[in-house]
């Protein structure tokens, strides 16, 4: 049994089926463009950053940024746990530039105060839950966030991001089966990018598909071309509907590609052909989008490049900002262990603060 | 007042609690309509419903990372492990996950939990239904944890845990949960975390302990009293992080003497956090070893636990040995 | 979509579909029965002796009986790893009944050196699995002892009991997906035995079937009648032949009841229905057998209530025997922590053997 | 001999030990064509094929409790964790069944494993990459922990761990894996398991640590000497479990002043289990307070890592203060 895909867009950014074409404003339309836009220059900024020296590591989204169809098809009430390539709904939701910049560089700025990998970030305002580095962990915890807000009565769901290697992890397994059970407001996004780093997806499971796994935990599933924006969105829609009409969660996979090394420490010459890739970067997903957008003349591929231009200015100007900060300081290294610092912790404190005004 | 045990007391601290703050929910395996195995939270489902006394599947990594994101979303829950043997399959959610989450945010996702969970030997439970992995915890920063050792104070440190705003896993020695009964006041009042109590005051030997071996100590002090005219002062620690290091301070500077009692292995259990503790700050001051009575480093037997655990007499045994020394 | 259920013997014993009857020789077939006997009869005794304080505790099986055509359908040679409600297949592979019982009493005797809660015991030679107590950690164990059987191009198979509470556990999750992407030989058998001491089976999973899995990890499934000794049977051969051909692992979902409470620690009166109950114990599985057999005149009822008797005597013998013996002693404290017991564990036992010396 | 660095001599150890014993099987994330994502398995899928370099699935309790069962049917196996932080999904299948199964089957089922993987700050790894957690494995009765300090080390305690007939954590560290090289012998030798190593005699002080933290340790040792003219004595511990106490016991009571050094938090660390030791059997030899040089009660940081870890300097200020107490 073959499982059904939605697609909505060709490769191209044609579309294959009016019918499903949904109705975003124009200007949201342009707005998603340009956050798809700004998280590949940070993919590409980032990437030098590190190689530089400037920044300690880089962990690429190149090829993944509709995702930020999401956002869209999302309230920002709603909660958002992504994995570690879903930056783009933060951006979407107004998450400034400069902060994620700061975040990059691990500066006096960065909301995480210098403690993360630059790239885990999260912002409470913005609904956008901080990740973490163990994958799958967010699974279940989304599972409880939507339970939450059921219990609070609030219209809202929670949606979480993870890869098809989380989808072995024990808390897709757990986050499946308590959301089902529970009829909680989850929408389960499996970015399934054919690869946990040089780990490919048939090694991964003997599944056919991820989207195989919704009946098993008695929950709706749906399998997605992860690179059309349009598709994307209307997945996420569904399933926010489905979810506040209180029928529970769903599991959508979307189909999608990493195109890049897994992270910057990785180089995937060891384990797979260039061939491979160079058939999914014709699947671009801000190529289809874009041209989706000129083809409705809302843009021209001038705008696009204006566009590009803009946003790549202003992150050198933001980046070329955050380098200049200094670090956080020795005191933060006790902050926010606890809501109060008991007092051992104040001892270690002093000790370590009297060790280093001596040396 | 109500005359109770420590299965009373916990339930009743929980049926006030919910009553007093929507946002406290419970969850775990059986915590429904059985009331739990233990009967902790016997007749909460008929009063506060299946929704917030949630019945879970049976997955521990379920339990608490689903009371993560409920707590991230504002709610508190208080997450029940059935035995504390079966929470390594949480190890995760509780180690990189609620444990971290403040840190690693910068301060701004919280996770104001309890993990409640019954501990310990002495019910011929065997390997998995015997456990005291405290010291495990207590390695981690960022999670607090407390040991009742009555009624009384399961309830008003039951009552802090459930307020704090960072992750609390609260021990309950199941030896003694219906061992006897103690007069609990109703409604509130709490002990804090971090405040040891000295239980009996003494001149010549510290012990400490807490949960379940404090009552084993309590008995070696007064056999040492009685059979051997040694005093001992005896601390109960009611929480394990933050520890309370003054109290003991200000106890063994003045005994010079010192034996930590808890029934988990021996090696990098919690009372060698304790010994390493008096012999970085206080060793000057003492007049014999820093003695730990334990547990052996071994898997929990079932037929032999009475010769596993720590005895009155094996403390006692102790006491003289350092008091003599 | 409904699943289609195997079942072979309706309620009373009558072949339900002669076609699929197994050809199983005779004298085999009765020693299954009075195997099952035995299991029934070591309920009976085990929760009385409980019940008297003599042993520390007790697990049910009754109603659960029909596991033992597992046996059937395996070789002795392939390993199994069973729940705790399985010993039968242990006893028909030759685990002699007078060793459970000396297990029961935890004496010097026991094998398990009065180490486990009475009925968590194993034997190698049987290739019967020492059981766990954390529920569903066999299942991923079975998976990679399935896969050591390939490596060492052993013609065998592993097959692992769990209940329904189990198919929550994050073993059985990296279980099916292991022994799916490794195409190793195992056989998954879900006893869904409708409860999880008092969490019901429709909370444990909004699943309509734990079989509804077996997809999501690409492998074999099939739902059985869990109380038809012929449906068991038949179940658990094809799924062994299947292994063996090289085609992977097998789902068996075998719907039964637990008609017992969960342990003798436990009083379903607060969470069920005693209707549920007596509606389940008219497919008693040893019923069903019993009359098939009589039905195809291999015994008579008569040589039933013999069976039963001279079991029953055979047992008392043994328990009076078993109930004399000493406890281990205190030396075997420190034994098996490590093959060789190293210094500082030697000096553990030292201390405790001289303390109660002087004691 | 080869000159190799640590990943050169595991990679070695390895590759030998297939070699020898069919019956040895690699597996864990990435260890295929990838060859780990430090490239200690780097080139082993070409020799003995992806079924004995066995790729998983992204799951840890996957990884060991497979491990497990294959061990039990007469495998080696070999399971690497990419990184230690990531281990808590296996604490069950470690802690409840590899550790206990010898003993809770009477000696029938046994698990003769290895886990094999990388540990410990210095590569701004942040909160998931550079956790210490060996304390936590010492509580846990039936399993051994080695680390290594240097390849030669590393491949003789690697060799002895998979052949040990118990399951065996192998903490390697990663900070110094590439860090220096050094001779290393091809084919067989093995370093027991429970036998520490003397690196360096002296009179005033003894120094006990293991893996990364020595070479912090000996560079405090050193500068004591140069610039104080204070002699340590040096321990590389090599095992934890077992552990050497006759070797720790010998110097303490020579020097009579005894500073532990490990990167894990402070409360509960390994260093607490160093210091209850010597406060139990040889405190009326010590003429100091007996000190632990550790990582802090903190989350593990990034920015501030080199200020979190124990320092030479950091050292050495201890080394002084014991030495003029
Ligand atoms: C529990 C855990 N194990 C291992 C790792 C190391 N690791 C980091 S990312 C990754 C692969 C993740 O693959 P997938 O879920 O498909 O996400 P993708 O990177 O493809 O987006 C691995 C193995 C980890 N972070 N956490
Ligand atoms: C990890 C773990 N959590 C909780 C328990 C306590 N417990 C013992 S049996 C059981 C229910 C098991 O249900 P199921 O798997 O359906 O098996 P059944 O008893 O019905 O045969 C529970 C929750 C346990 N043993 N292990
Ligand atoms: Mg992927
Ligand atoms: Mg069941």
């Amino acid at each position: 049994m073959k499982v059904q895909r939605l697609q909505i867009l060709d490769d191209d950014g044609k579309l294959l089926n009016p019918d499903l074409e949904p109705n975003i404003p124009k200007e949201t339309l342009i707005r998603a463009l340009e956050t798809m836009v700004q998280v590949r220059l940070l993919d590409e900024k980032g990437i030098r950053l590190q190689r530089q020296g400037k920044v300690t590591f880089h962990i690429f989204t190149k090829g993944q940024e509709a995702h930020v169809a999401a956002a869209l098809a999302l309230s920002d009430d709603d909660w958002v746990y992504p994995a570690y390539r879903e930056h783009g709904i933060a951006l979407f939701r107004g998450f400034s530039l400069e902060d994620l910049v700061n975040h990059l560089f691990a500066n006096i700025k960065d909301k995480e105060k210098g403690r993360r990998l630059p790239g885990l970030f999260g912002s409470l305002k913005h609904n956008f839950v901080n990740p973490s580095a163990p994958i799958g962990t967010q699974i279940i915890q989304a599972a409880g966030t939507a339970y939450a807000m059921k219990m609070q009565k609030e219209e809202k769901v929670t949606a979480v991001f993870f890869g098809d290697g989380a989808s072995s992890s024990n808390d897709f397994h757990s986050g499946l089966n308590f959301g089902g059970v529970t009829k909680s407001p989850v929408i389960f996004i499996c970015q399934n990018n054919q690869w946990a780093i040089s780990v490919p997806f048939r090694r991964q499971t003997a599944a056919e598909n991820i989207v195989d796994r919704a009946k098993g935990y008695g929950i709706e599933g749906i399998q997605i071309d992860g690179n059309d924006f349009l598709a994307f969105y209307t997945a996420v829609k569904q399933a926010r509907e489905r979810a506040l009409r209180g029928e529970g969660p769903t599991l959508i996979e979307s189909i999608t590609y990493r195109v890049t090394p897994h992270t910057s420490s990785d180089d995937p010459k060891a384990y797979r052909s260039e061939e491979e890739v160079k058939k999914w970067e014709q699947k671009d997903p801000i190529k289809r989008f874009k041209n989706y957008l000129i083809g409705k003349k809302y843009i021209s591929e001038k705008d696009y490049e204006k566009m590009v231009e803009r946003n790549s200015e202003l992150l050198d100007e933001l980046i070329d900002k955050a380098e200049t900060l200094p670090k956080p300081g020795l005191s933060t290294l006790f902050d926010d262990v606890f809501e109060t610092i008991p007092p051992y912790l104040l001892e270690e404190k002093e000790e370590l603060l009297e060790f280093y005004k001596e040396a | 007042m109500v005359e109770t045990n420590m299965v009373g007391a916990i339930n009743m601290a929980l049926r006030e609690e919910m009553e007093r703050d929507e946002s406290v929910v419970v969850l775990g395996e059986d915590v429904g309509k059985d009331g739990g195995v233990f009967k902790v939270t016997a007749g909460l489902i008929d009063k506060f419903g299946p929704e917030r006394i949630l019945d879970t599947p049976l997955n521990e990594s379920g339990i608490i990372g689903f009371a993560v994101g409920m707590a991230l979303k504002g709610m508190r829950p208080v997450a029940e492990i059935q035995f504390i043997d079966f929470i390594w399959p949480a190890a995760d959610q509780i180690i990189s996950e609620a444990a971290k989450f403040r840190y690693r945010s910068g301060g701004e996702f919280t996770v104001p939990m309890v993990i409640r969970s019954p501990y310990g030997g002495g019910v011929k439970g065997a390997h998995y239904h015997s456990q005291s992995p405290e010291s495990i915890f207590a390695h981690t920063a960022g999670i607090k944890i407390a040991v009742p050792s009555n009624p009384y104070e399961a309830k008003g440190l039951l009552l802090s845990a459930i307020r704090d705003p960072d992750p609390v896993l609260f021990m309950e020695p199941k030896r003694i949960y219906r061992a006897f009964t103690q007069e609990v006041p109703e409604g509130e009042y709490t002990i804090p975390l971090g405040e040891a109590d000295v239980v009996r005051e003494g001149s010549d030997v510290t012990l400490v302990s807490y949960g379940s071996m404090l009552h084993v100590t309590l008995d070696a002090a007064l056999m040492a009293e009685e059979q051997h005219g040694i005093s001992c002062e005896v601390i109960n620690l009611r929480s394990i992080v933050p520890l309370d290091i003054e109290t003991i301070g200000r106890s063994v500077t003045k005994t010079g003497r010192f034996i930590s009692v808890s029934e988990a292995p021996r090696t990098a259990g919690f009372s060698a956090e304790l010994s390493a503790l008096v012999a970085e700050r206080w060793i000057e001051y003492m007049e014999s070893p820093i003695f730990r009575v334990t547990g052996y480093d071994t898997p929990f037997p079932m037929i032999l636990e009475s010769q596993y655990l720590p005895t009155p007499e094996r403390v006692l045994a102790k006491i003289v040995e350092s008091y003599n020394y």
